[in-house]
């Protein structure tokens, strides 16, 4: 059995040896970037497909050029797909040597066509997982247990495609498969709010991301906004993350964008299409309009604030609007939301008979 | 009972789909839904004969009521809304495993005839799984859902290419190789994939053999069309009957209120 | 390998054949246990030692006169106290048949006698386990999966007492103990709110609770105060147990009474040490001390409220307002609550060199 | 630097204990903390040198400060004050056993020359388990922290029947048989106890054998009154040196402001 982040001994020591005070731990993006993020490392990336991922880290670690990362994560969307264009326009500048990873697409958005290119010319080592398989390395990374039994994925060609183990069951005799803890290197997560010690606070789906925090060697917390500590433990069965499993705190307003983010904004369709567009002539040979994009919003500008003064305000308006004003509301459900009770059209209540 | 002007007079294979989808589906059940169609029928469901359905979604959600739109990702703001329980991908994952889901609803790009599913790579697997023909976006929680759930519903584009007698990697497991017992001896429970809802059939499978069987056939399509489309033989019913065409109020909530953007379901150019 | 309470796959059955609707779940505390709580059950009995533990629902087995019951729980004390002494005074009438379980007593307000009395007199199974090994068992059963890694109890005299076994990890070569998923047939857990539907949100530490209501056959929660639905979704990322875990939904205030209940009130001193001295005397020769407190506050009593009324009311206010006014302050504390920067006497600061 | 009227005049063998762990412990290191005289303890260090001290309660809090006062019990609301996180048994101890937990604080009946730990029973065991001479009331978290905190400091009555060449029960782990790598071997991590602190000594570990080693006595015993309530032959520090008695304030702090009620120290009877 190889590792590709730290080992679970080592994961330990790392934070034996760590200081765990609760301090002050604000520090610039890229000033994160460059102390906790290293060439060859393994990162674990947080979020799910588009939502929540850290994108203005990746932006920095793009800016910076870190080589032969390995991705840790279950789905991912714009994370991953900034770091393999980055790759695909220079490959000595910024560089994805592995995946372990279950899904890489955008859903509603979309296949990925930067995923497609690397991976069917060979260009990154795959480990293919399910989403279920992914988080529950993490979390056996975060409970301190070198592997945790699953179901998934038995039965599967996946079993041949990663390190995954079957066993038998000493207590059923049935077979049960064992995944093997994820301790990447540094964890990468965006979230909400957070205090200046690093203890956060997730609105909406948490995902992966308490459990990457607490399995990476180090993790670099970014937020849309810093909050007071005594807010963040009013209630501290909300909090989701505590101080001593975070290394550095940056506030990123827009730290997710154009992905969601849970109650500041949702997706920016116009931005992630033109990334898209960009990314699909790539893959067809026209590398072009993938350059132009790196230039203006990437590699021009310093930080996250000057890659969104490129964006029209209105635009951001706008995915701020559609978040916190549920303007696209459902309005049947809206009109009929008793639960179990609702009453719907007659005839659509009848038992269809067929189709059962 | 019906009258004929209940019918909608044109709706497309994928609108079929998600209301066939819709209709597969028991009120007050646990349905684990994966990204796309799945979630168009879960809301199509609960606007219609299921109010009580509740949606559990591999990013954290369960019991949500989308109230605030359809989602364009399970994973995003809007899965959240009235939702009774909210923690993350492996809380969500657990409750499958643990025996609270009574339908996972996937997808994949390939399936064979004992309902196994490919979403991860089209090409010589294991010899070039590093440098796949076609790289597709993996898993997911797809291979998930069909290990744990206690049933699959799978919903299909049904093109011959699509419906293969030996798929190109085995992501989500259906009946594994069909053989008695074949789950139960991998470590999977559940019982394995109920109905497999595509562009030209119902589709469900053989209780003896494990094999899939033609149930109904979409509007203007034949039980030959639909062999003809599958590229492996097709267990037939005694009773294969037409699956009955969208109502104008499924169209109505398809198109106006649930995906009117078409996120999912593309508009119809008349 | 024997199981004490559901199987594995028995455990994933009875979800698969219930109804999991949203419904309601209310019913009185006596047809709770009725339904629910059958003569040779596993139980697992949630809340921590004295705190937020089912003692109202634990009234009412003693009042049915459940037997042989099998108890499962990390730390106990109240819950477990009132079934010894009920099989104390009269085994005929309701009897523990084994324990699977961490530690029985009451910390500061000492050991508890009844549990000696069984015990050392071998009329109860013991299975010793630790308390994370007992949170563990049912994490795994709420997981779905039929064993869970744990370091403890490597290298303990527990292993040789229980059906731990220890493997090597496949991943490190290192031994790892494997602890057998616990899926108790019934869970009795109380909680400071719930719907109608059974969605609860816990105030204070969760214990071991959520994870025993995911794991047992049925689960029956109590509750200090039922509110409404829209109350406990209003932050879905609070509720703690979701409905479909739930089975029962019984409001009875002062539900952990006279243990101590977050946010609504502290330990009642004076009466547990009136129970605890009655068993002390037992467990010396003298039965009349508990056979009065049984007859007084229990078997005289038809609910929890009318045990209630048999505590002077200042006694129930008073612990009311501890709980909620937070009246015994450290002073020292509070006046320098600034975390790591807190001044303290300078002579204190020193680093003291004796002792290092 | 030290003036003589800086001491209490009177003080119990337990407040002596308190008093010495609270000066163990180091400012803003994670202590997860036994029920009892390691919650005393651990307020006393917050409100003396270290008021950075983590603590960790198995029910569930991390980081409180205990401005609600003396909790009862490691799961009672007062030692949810201020905590900056908050869930339950599984996450406290899994966060022991990641490695975010420096010291476990605990106690036990016996204790042999390793600083093996009994909490479960004393008789003959296995044979009389189900019958034991005493029952106690059970490893609790202990045996967990024994085997997951990276450090263990280990409260302690010293009698000479708890100090013990064999236990009869192995609950919480020290260094086993003292051979080389015994912890490592077993599965374990951490490094083992670090210290004991009893109502006679201060006591460390040998690096060499990993036996029980007295580096200081506590204010009116001496080496030999020790060894004399020791069931095992203890090794002595070159440098054993008298214990620094407890100060006037720590006194204070210890009767006045954290255990007025004496829950877990008993009141001198003047």
């Amino acid at each position: 059995m190889y590792w590709t982040g730290f080992t679970p001994d080592e994961a330990r020591e790392i934070l034996v040896n760590k200081d765990k005070s609760k301090r002050d731990k604000r520090m610039e993006l890229a000033e994160a970037i460059d102390i906790f993020v290293k060439d060859g490392y393994n990162i674990g990336i947080a979020g799910f497909v588009n939502s929540r991922q850290p994108v203005a880290a990746i932006h920095e670690i793009i800016r910076q050029g870190k080589k032969d990362l390995t991705l840790s994560f279950q789905s991912a969307g714009l994370a991953v797909e900034y770091l393999a264009g980055a790759m695909a326009l220079d490959p000595t500048r910024c560089s994805i040597k592995r995946l372990e990873f279950a899904y890489w697409a955008h859903e509603s958005f979309g296949i990925s066509p930067l995923f497609r290119y690397l991976a069917e010319s060979g260009k990154v080592e795959l480990e293919d997982w399910s989403n279920f398989n992914m988080s529950a390395r993490f979390k056996a990374g975060a409970m301190g247990i070198p592997f945790i039994p699953c179901r998934s994925p038995l039965g599967s060609d996946v079993m041949q495609a990663n390190r995954s183990k079957i066993m038998e069951c000493p207590f059923t005799g049935d077979p049960v498969a064992l995944l093997p803890a994820a301790h990447p290197h540094v964890a990468v997560i965006h979230v909400q709010e957070a205090d200046i010690y690093g203890n956060c606070k997730i609105k909406g789906p948490l995902f992966t991301c308490p459990e990457i925090a607490m399995a990476a060697g180090y993790t670099i917390l970014t937020c849309e906004r810093i909050v007071d500590h005594e807010r963040i433990i009013n209630d501290p069965n909300r909090v989701n993350i505590p101080f001593f499993a975070v290394d550095a705190v940056v506030e990123v307003p827009f730290g997710a964008y154009p992905g969601n983010c849970h109650s500041h904004y949702y997706f920016d369709e116009r931005h992630i299409k033109e990334l898209q567009a960009a990314g699909e002539a790539f893959r067809k040979g026209d590398r072009k309009p993938l350059e132009n994009y790196y230039t203006h919003y990437i590699y021009e500008v310093k930080n996250t604030a000057e890659f969104l003064s490129k964006i029209p305000y209105k635009q951001l308006q706008h995915i701020q609007q559609i978040e916190i004003r549920d303007f696209r509301l459902i309005h049947s459900v809206s009109r009929s939301d008793n639960g179990a009770n609702a009453k719907s059209p007659a005839m659509l209540h009848r038992q269809l008979s067929s189709g059962r | 009972m019906e009258i004929l002007d209940t019918y909608a007079d044109d709706f497309s294979p994928q609108e079929m789909i998600v209301v066939a989808g819709a209709r597969l589906l028991e009120n007050n059940k646990v349905v684990f839904a994966g990204t796309g169609l799945p979630m168009v029928a879960i809301t199509l469901a609960q606007l219609t004969h299921a109010p009580g359905i509740i949606p559990v979604f591999e990013a954290g959600a369960v019991g949500p009521r989308l109230t605030r739109g359809l989602p364009l990702s399970v994973g995003d703001s809007r899965t959240t809304s009235k939702a009774m329980y909210l923690q993350g991908l492996n809380s969500a994952f657990e409750l499958a495993q643990r025996g609270f889901c009574d339908y996972g609803f996937i997808g994949g790009a390939e399936i064979d005839v004992y309902g196994n599913l490919n979403s991860t790579m089209i090409g010589d697997f294991p010899a070039l799984y590093q440098s796949p023909k076609v790289r597709l976006p993996g898993s997911g929680g797809a291979s998930d859902m069909a290990a744990s759930c206690e049933r699959t519903i799978i919903i299909m584009v049904h093109e011959k290419r699509r419906f293969k007698e030996k798929l190109s990697y085995l992501t989500s497991p259906g009946f594994l190789d069909g053989s008695p017992g074949a789950r139960k001896r991998a470590g999977l429970v559940g019982k394995g994939p109920y109905r497999v809802i595509t562009t030209r059939a119902v589709l469900g499978f053989d209780n003896e053999t494990r094999r899939m069987k033609l149930l109904a056939t979409m509007p203007g399509e034949t039980v030959q069309s639909v062999q003809e489309n599958t590229g492996f033989d097709l267990l037939v019913d005694d009773n294969v009957y037409q699956f009955e065409p969208p109502s104008r109020e499924e169209i109505r909530l398809v198109r106006d209120e649930i995906d009117p953007e078409g996120y999912f379901i593309k508009k119809i150019i008349k």
